[in-house]
C-alpha cells in the first residue's frame, strides 16, 4: 500500500533528476531568501515602532523568534527525512539528513546567541537557565550528536543510516525533554519573565516577523538545496553522470 | 524462551570471566561521589541540599561508561554479523545483553545505596525515596547506554562519542530522579514524580530494544 | 521610518550592542555556512576529478603492462 | 533441478569504488559457488551481499526464484553464514561458544564432546578460546556445519589456518551436504581438492 502511495515520488528519488531539479530552483531560492529575510529584518530594525516596555532591544525578534522556529522545524523535517529513508530506503532522503543537520545546527545556536543577547538587557544575565532556552541547548546537543556520528564511520553509508537512527530518537525524545524542562523550571522559579507577556502583537511589528520567518525558512530550503547537491555527488560519485557532470563543470571553468 | 534463557546466560559467564566490566563503574561511582565533597566542602547541610543531583549524575556517568565496550568484543569477533545474518535470535540477544547491563551497573547502585546515604548524611526518608528512583531509573539508564554502545559500535572513535548522543536523552530521567529526591527531601509529595519515572520507564522498554535492534543491523550493514 | 537619523539608527536606543551583536552574529554565522557549504561543493569535484584521473592512470599503466 | 540462489546483474560499491559490476549467476541444489579472487577484490563484499547483510547498489538476488527483500526471514531461517570472523567470543569455552550458536539456531547438539572431539579438540573443550591456536579456534568455529540443518552455506575462508587432515575432513563433509540437496558458497584461497559434482566458480578481478 504505501509502495503504490508514493509511487508518484520515484522521479524525485531518482539522485540525478534531484540533483538538477536542486540546482535548477537553487538560484531563485536563494534568491527570493535573501530579499525576503533582508525585506523583514530592515523593516524589523528601521521601520516598526520601538516596544514600549523593552524600547529598541526587542528588534532582536526579527531573528530570535525565527530561527528558533525554524531550528525545530529543520530538525523535524531532518527526522522526517530519516524516518522516510530507513524506512523505505529511500537513499536520497538518508543524504539530506546530513544536508540539513549542519544548516539546523547554525539556526540553533543562532537562536542561543541572540537569546543570550536579548536576555542580558531584559534579565542582566547573559544566561538563565530558562525553560526555552534549555530546551534550545539541548536541540543544539542532539544536533551536534547527529553530525559527530554520522561522521565517525570509515564507512560513509553506515555512518548515515546510524544517522539517521539517531535523529529519530531524538525527534521522540524532544517532546518528553522539552515538557521535562519546562517542569522543572517552574519547580525552580529562575526566570519567570516571558518574552512575549503581550498576547496581541501589533501588526506593524507582527509583518516584519512573519516575513523574516518565510525568509529563514527559504534560506532553509536554499540551503538545503545547496548541500544536498554536495551528499549525491559524493554518493554517486562512481556513476558515469558525475563523472561527465564533473569533467564538462571543468571544461567550462577553465 | 529457551534461547533467551541460553543467552543471557552467556551474557553471565561473560560477566563472570570479566569482573572489571562491572566492578570498575562501580568503584568509579563512588569515587565519583567522595570526590565532590573534597570539591565543595563537606558541610552536611550542603551535601544534603545537593546530594540528589550528585548521585544521579555520577550514576549516569558511570552507567554510561560501562556500557561503551558492551557489543565491542561481539562486534570483533563477528559475533553480530552472524546474528544479524541469522536474523531470529537478534532481538533476544538484545534483551539479553539490556537485562545483563543492568543487573550488573544498575542493581550494585541499588545495592551501595546505603553507603551513599552515609557518605552524604541522607535521612531514613531520603534513602528510601533514592532506593526507589535508582530502582526505576537505572533500568532507563541500561536500556538508554546500550543504545548509545549500539549505535557507536562500529564507530571509529568510541567513548565521547557515544557520551555526547547519549547524555542529552538522559535530561528527562534526570529531572524527575533528583526532583523527586530533592521533594522528599523537603517534606512535599514525590508520587508524581515517580509515577513520571515509571513511565519513561515503560515508554523506553517499549521503544529502545526495537532501536537497539535497528542500530547493530545498520552497524555491520 | 521609527528613527529620526542614522545616528539614531546605529544607537538603538541604547541597545545598539545587543541588537548589532545579534544581527552580525546571525548574518556571519549564516554567510559562513554558505560559504563553507559552497566550497565543500568545489571541493568535492575537485575529489572527483583527481579519482577520475587516478583511475585513468591505473589503467594507461595496465594497458603498458600488456 | 530447481534452483535455490540467483544473482541478477549485482554491483556493489564500497567506499565509492565499484567492486564489481553485473555478476548474475544461478546455484540449483547441490552446487558449490567457489569465489576466488585478489584481497581487496571484493569476496567478503559479495558473501555479505548474498547473506542479506548488506543491500546491493543495483540488481537483486533471489533464494527460491522470490527476491530476497520480500523473504528476508524466510531466506535467514535456511542460511548459516560464517564471515571473515569466525563469530567466537574468547572468552568462552568451546563448550560455551557451541551452546551460543546451538541455541541461536534452536538446534540441539546431541553430544558436543564427541563432536569437538571428532575435529580435534579433544581435551580442549572447556577452556577458554583465547588459549586456543587460530586453527583451532576456527574449528570450533566450523563445528556448526556439524549440527545444523540448514540449506544454504555460505562460508567465508573456511579452511585458513587448518592442517590437511581437517581440510579433507571438511570438505568430506561438504560432500555429503550437497549430496543432501544444499548448497554451499564459499571463497578461498586454496585450491578445493575434493571433486565437487556440480562446482560454479567466480573469479573476482581487483577494479580500480
Amino acid at each position: 500500500m504505501w509502495g503504490s502511495m508514493f509511487r508518484w515520488l520515484d522521479p524525485y528519488a531518482k539522485p540525478e533528476t534531484l540533483y538538477h531539479l536542486c540546482g535548477r530552483w537553487l538560484p531563485y531560492l536563494m534568491t527570493l531568501a535573501i530579499a525576503t529575510l533582508l525585506l523583514g529584518n530592515i523593516w524589523g530594525l528601521a521601520f516598526s515602532p520601538p516596544d514600549y516596555q523593552q524600547g529598541d532591544s526587542y528588534r532582536i525578534i526579527y531573528i530570535h523568534v525565527p530561527s528558533a522556529i525554524w531550528s525545530m522545524g529543520a530538525y523535524s523535517s531532518m527526522a522526517i527525512a530519516a524516518f522516510i529513508g530507513l524506512v523505505w530506503q529511500i537513499r536520497v532522503a538518508q543524504w539530506a539528513v546530513l544536508a540539513i543537520a549542519p544548516i539546523g545546527a547554525v539556526y540553533t545556536a543562532i537562536a542561543l546567541i541572540t537569546g543570550a543577547a536579548w536576555g542580558k538587557p531584559m534579565w542582566g544575565t547573559w544566561w538563565v537557565w530558562d525553560a526555552r532556552l534549555t530546551s534550545e541547548l539541548v536541540l543544539l546537543f542532539l544536533y551536534l550528536g547527529v553530525i559527530a556520528l554520522s561522521g565517525a564511520f570509515s564507512e560513509a553509508a553506515r555512518g548515515i543510516k546510524v544517522a539517521s537512527l539517531l535523529a529519530i530518537v531524538g525527534v521522540v525524545n524532544l517532546p518528553i525533554i522539552h515538557y521535562s524542562v519546562e517542569w522543572w523550571n517552574t519547580l525552580h522559579q529562575g526566570a519567570t519573565i516571558t518574552k512575549f507577556a503581550k498576547p496581541s502583537i501589533d501588526p506593524s511589528m507582527l509583518w516584519p516577523l512573519l516575513i523574516s520567518l518565510l525568509g529563514l525558512a527559504l534560506l532553509l530550503a536554499a540551503l538545503t538545496c545547496l548541500r544536498l547537491r554536495s551528499q549525491i555527488l559524493i554518493f554517486e560519485q562512481h556513476r558515469p553522470w558525475v563523472r561527465q557532470l564533473v569533467e564538462q563543470q571543468h571544461e567550462e571553468q577553465s | 524462551m529457551v534461547m533467551w534463557r541460553a543467552l543471557v546466560q552467556r551474557e553471565l559467564q561473560l560477566l563472570g570471566r570479566q569482573k572489571a566490566d562491572w566492578l570498575n563503574p562501580l568503584v568509579f561511582f563512588l569515587l565519583v561521589l567522595s570526590l565532590f565533597p573534597l570539591g565543595i566542602g563537606p558541610e552536611p547541610g550542603m551535601l544534603k541540599q545537593i546530594a540528589p543531583g550528585l548521585v544521579w549524575i555520577a550514576a549516569l556517568l558511570s552507567v554510561l561508561l560501562s556500557a561503551e565496550r558492551l557489543f565491542k568484543d561481539d562486534y570483533r569477533y563477528g559475533v553480530i554479523e552472524q546474528l544479524v545474518a541469522r536474523r531470529q535470535g537478534l532481538f533476544s540477544y538484545v534483551t539479553a545483553k539490556i537485562c545483563c547491563h543492568w543487573l550488573s551497573t544498575g542493581v550494585p547502585l541499588v545495592l551501595v545505596s546505603p553507603l551513599i546515604a552515609v557518605l552524604l548524611g541522607l535521612d531514613w526518608q531520603s534513602w528510601q525515596v533514592l532506593l526507589v528512583t535508582l530502582l526505576l531509573g537505572t533500568p532507563v539508564l541500561s536500556l538508554l547506554s546500550v543504545l548509545g554502545a549500539a549505535l557507536t559500535m562500529a564507530a571509529d572513535k568510541g567513548g565521547i562519542l557515544q557520551a555526547l548522543i547519549i547524555l542529552p536523552l538522559y535530561i528527562p530521567l534526570l529531572i524527575f530522579a533528583s526532583g523527586a529526591m530533592e521533594a522528599a527531601a523537603t517534606a512535599l509529595p514525590y508520587t508524581g514524580q515517580l509515577a513520571v519515572l515509571v513511565a519513561f520507564l515503560l515508554f523506553a522498554l517499549a521503544l529502545v530494544p526495537l532501536a537497539v535492534r535497528q542500530a547493530l543491523r545498520m552497524n555491520v550493514g | 521610518m521609527a528613527f529620526t537619523s542614522w545616528a539614531d539608527f546605529w544607537a538603538m536606543g541604547g541597545y545598539a550592542l545587543f541588537v548589532w551583536l545579534s544581527f552580525g552574529t546571525t548574518y556571519g554565522l549564516l554567510l559562513g555556512l554558505w560559504w563553507y557549504s559552497k566550497r565543500q561543493h568545489q571541493q568535492i569535484q575537485q575529489q572527483i576529478r583527481a579519482k577520475a584521473a587516478r583511475e585513468q592512470r591505473v589503467r594507461q599503466h595496465q594497458e603498458r603492462e600488456k | 533441478m530447481s534452483i535455490i540462489l540467483a544473482a541478477e546483474a549485482l554491483s556493489c560499491v564500497r567506499q565509492d569504488r565499484v567492486l564489481f559490476e553485473n555478476l548474475s549467476f544461478q546455484l540449483s541444489a547441490g552446487q558449490v559457488l567457489y569465489i576466488q579472487g585478489k584481497n581487496g577484490a571484493g569476496k567478503s563484499s559479495l558473501l555479505r551481499l548474498l547473506a542479506g547483510l548488506t543491500l546491493p547498489e543495483d540488481g537483486r538476488i533471489l533464494f527460491r526464484g522470490k527476491p530476497l527483500s520480500e523473504q528476508a526471514e524466510v531466506f535467514a531461517e535456511h542460511l548459516l553464514f560464517i564471515g571473515h570472523h569466525s563469530g567466537i567470543h574468547p572468552q568462552l569455552t568451546a563448550l560455551q561458544n557451541l551452546a551460543f550458536w546451538a541455541a541461536i539456531s534452536e538446534q540441539a547438539v546431541a553430544d558436543p564432546y564427541q563432536l569437538l572431539g571428532s575435529l580435534g579438540l579433544a581435551g580442549l573443550e572447556d577452556i577458554p578460546c583465547f588459549m586456543l591456536s587460530a586453527g583451532q579456534q576456527r574449528r570450533v568455529s566450523l563445528a556448526r556445519l556439524w549440527f545444523s540443518s540448514q540449506l544454504l552455506w555460505i562460508l567465508d575462508e573456511p579452511f585458513t589456518s587448518l592442517d590437511q587432515q581437517l581440510i579433507a575432513k571438511l570438505e568430506q563433509h561438504f560432500l555429503q551436504h550437497l549430496a543432501k540437496g544444499g548448497v554451499i558458497v564459499l571463497t578461498s584461497h586454496q585450491h578445493l581438492a575434493a571433486e565437487y559434482p556440480a562446482l560454479q566458480a567466480i573469479e573476482l578481478e581487483y577494479r580500480w
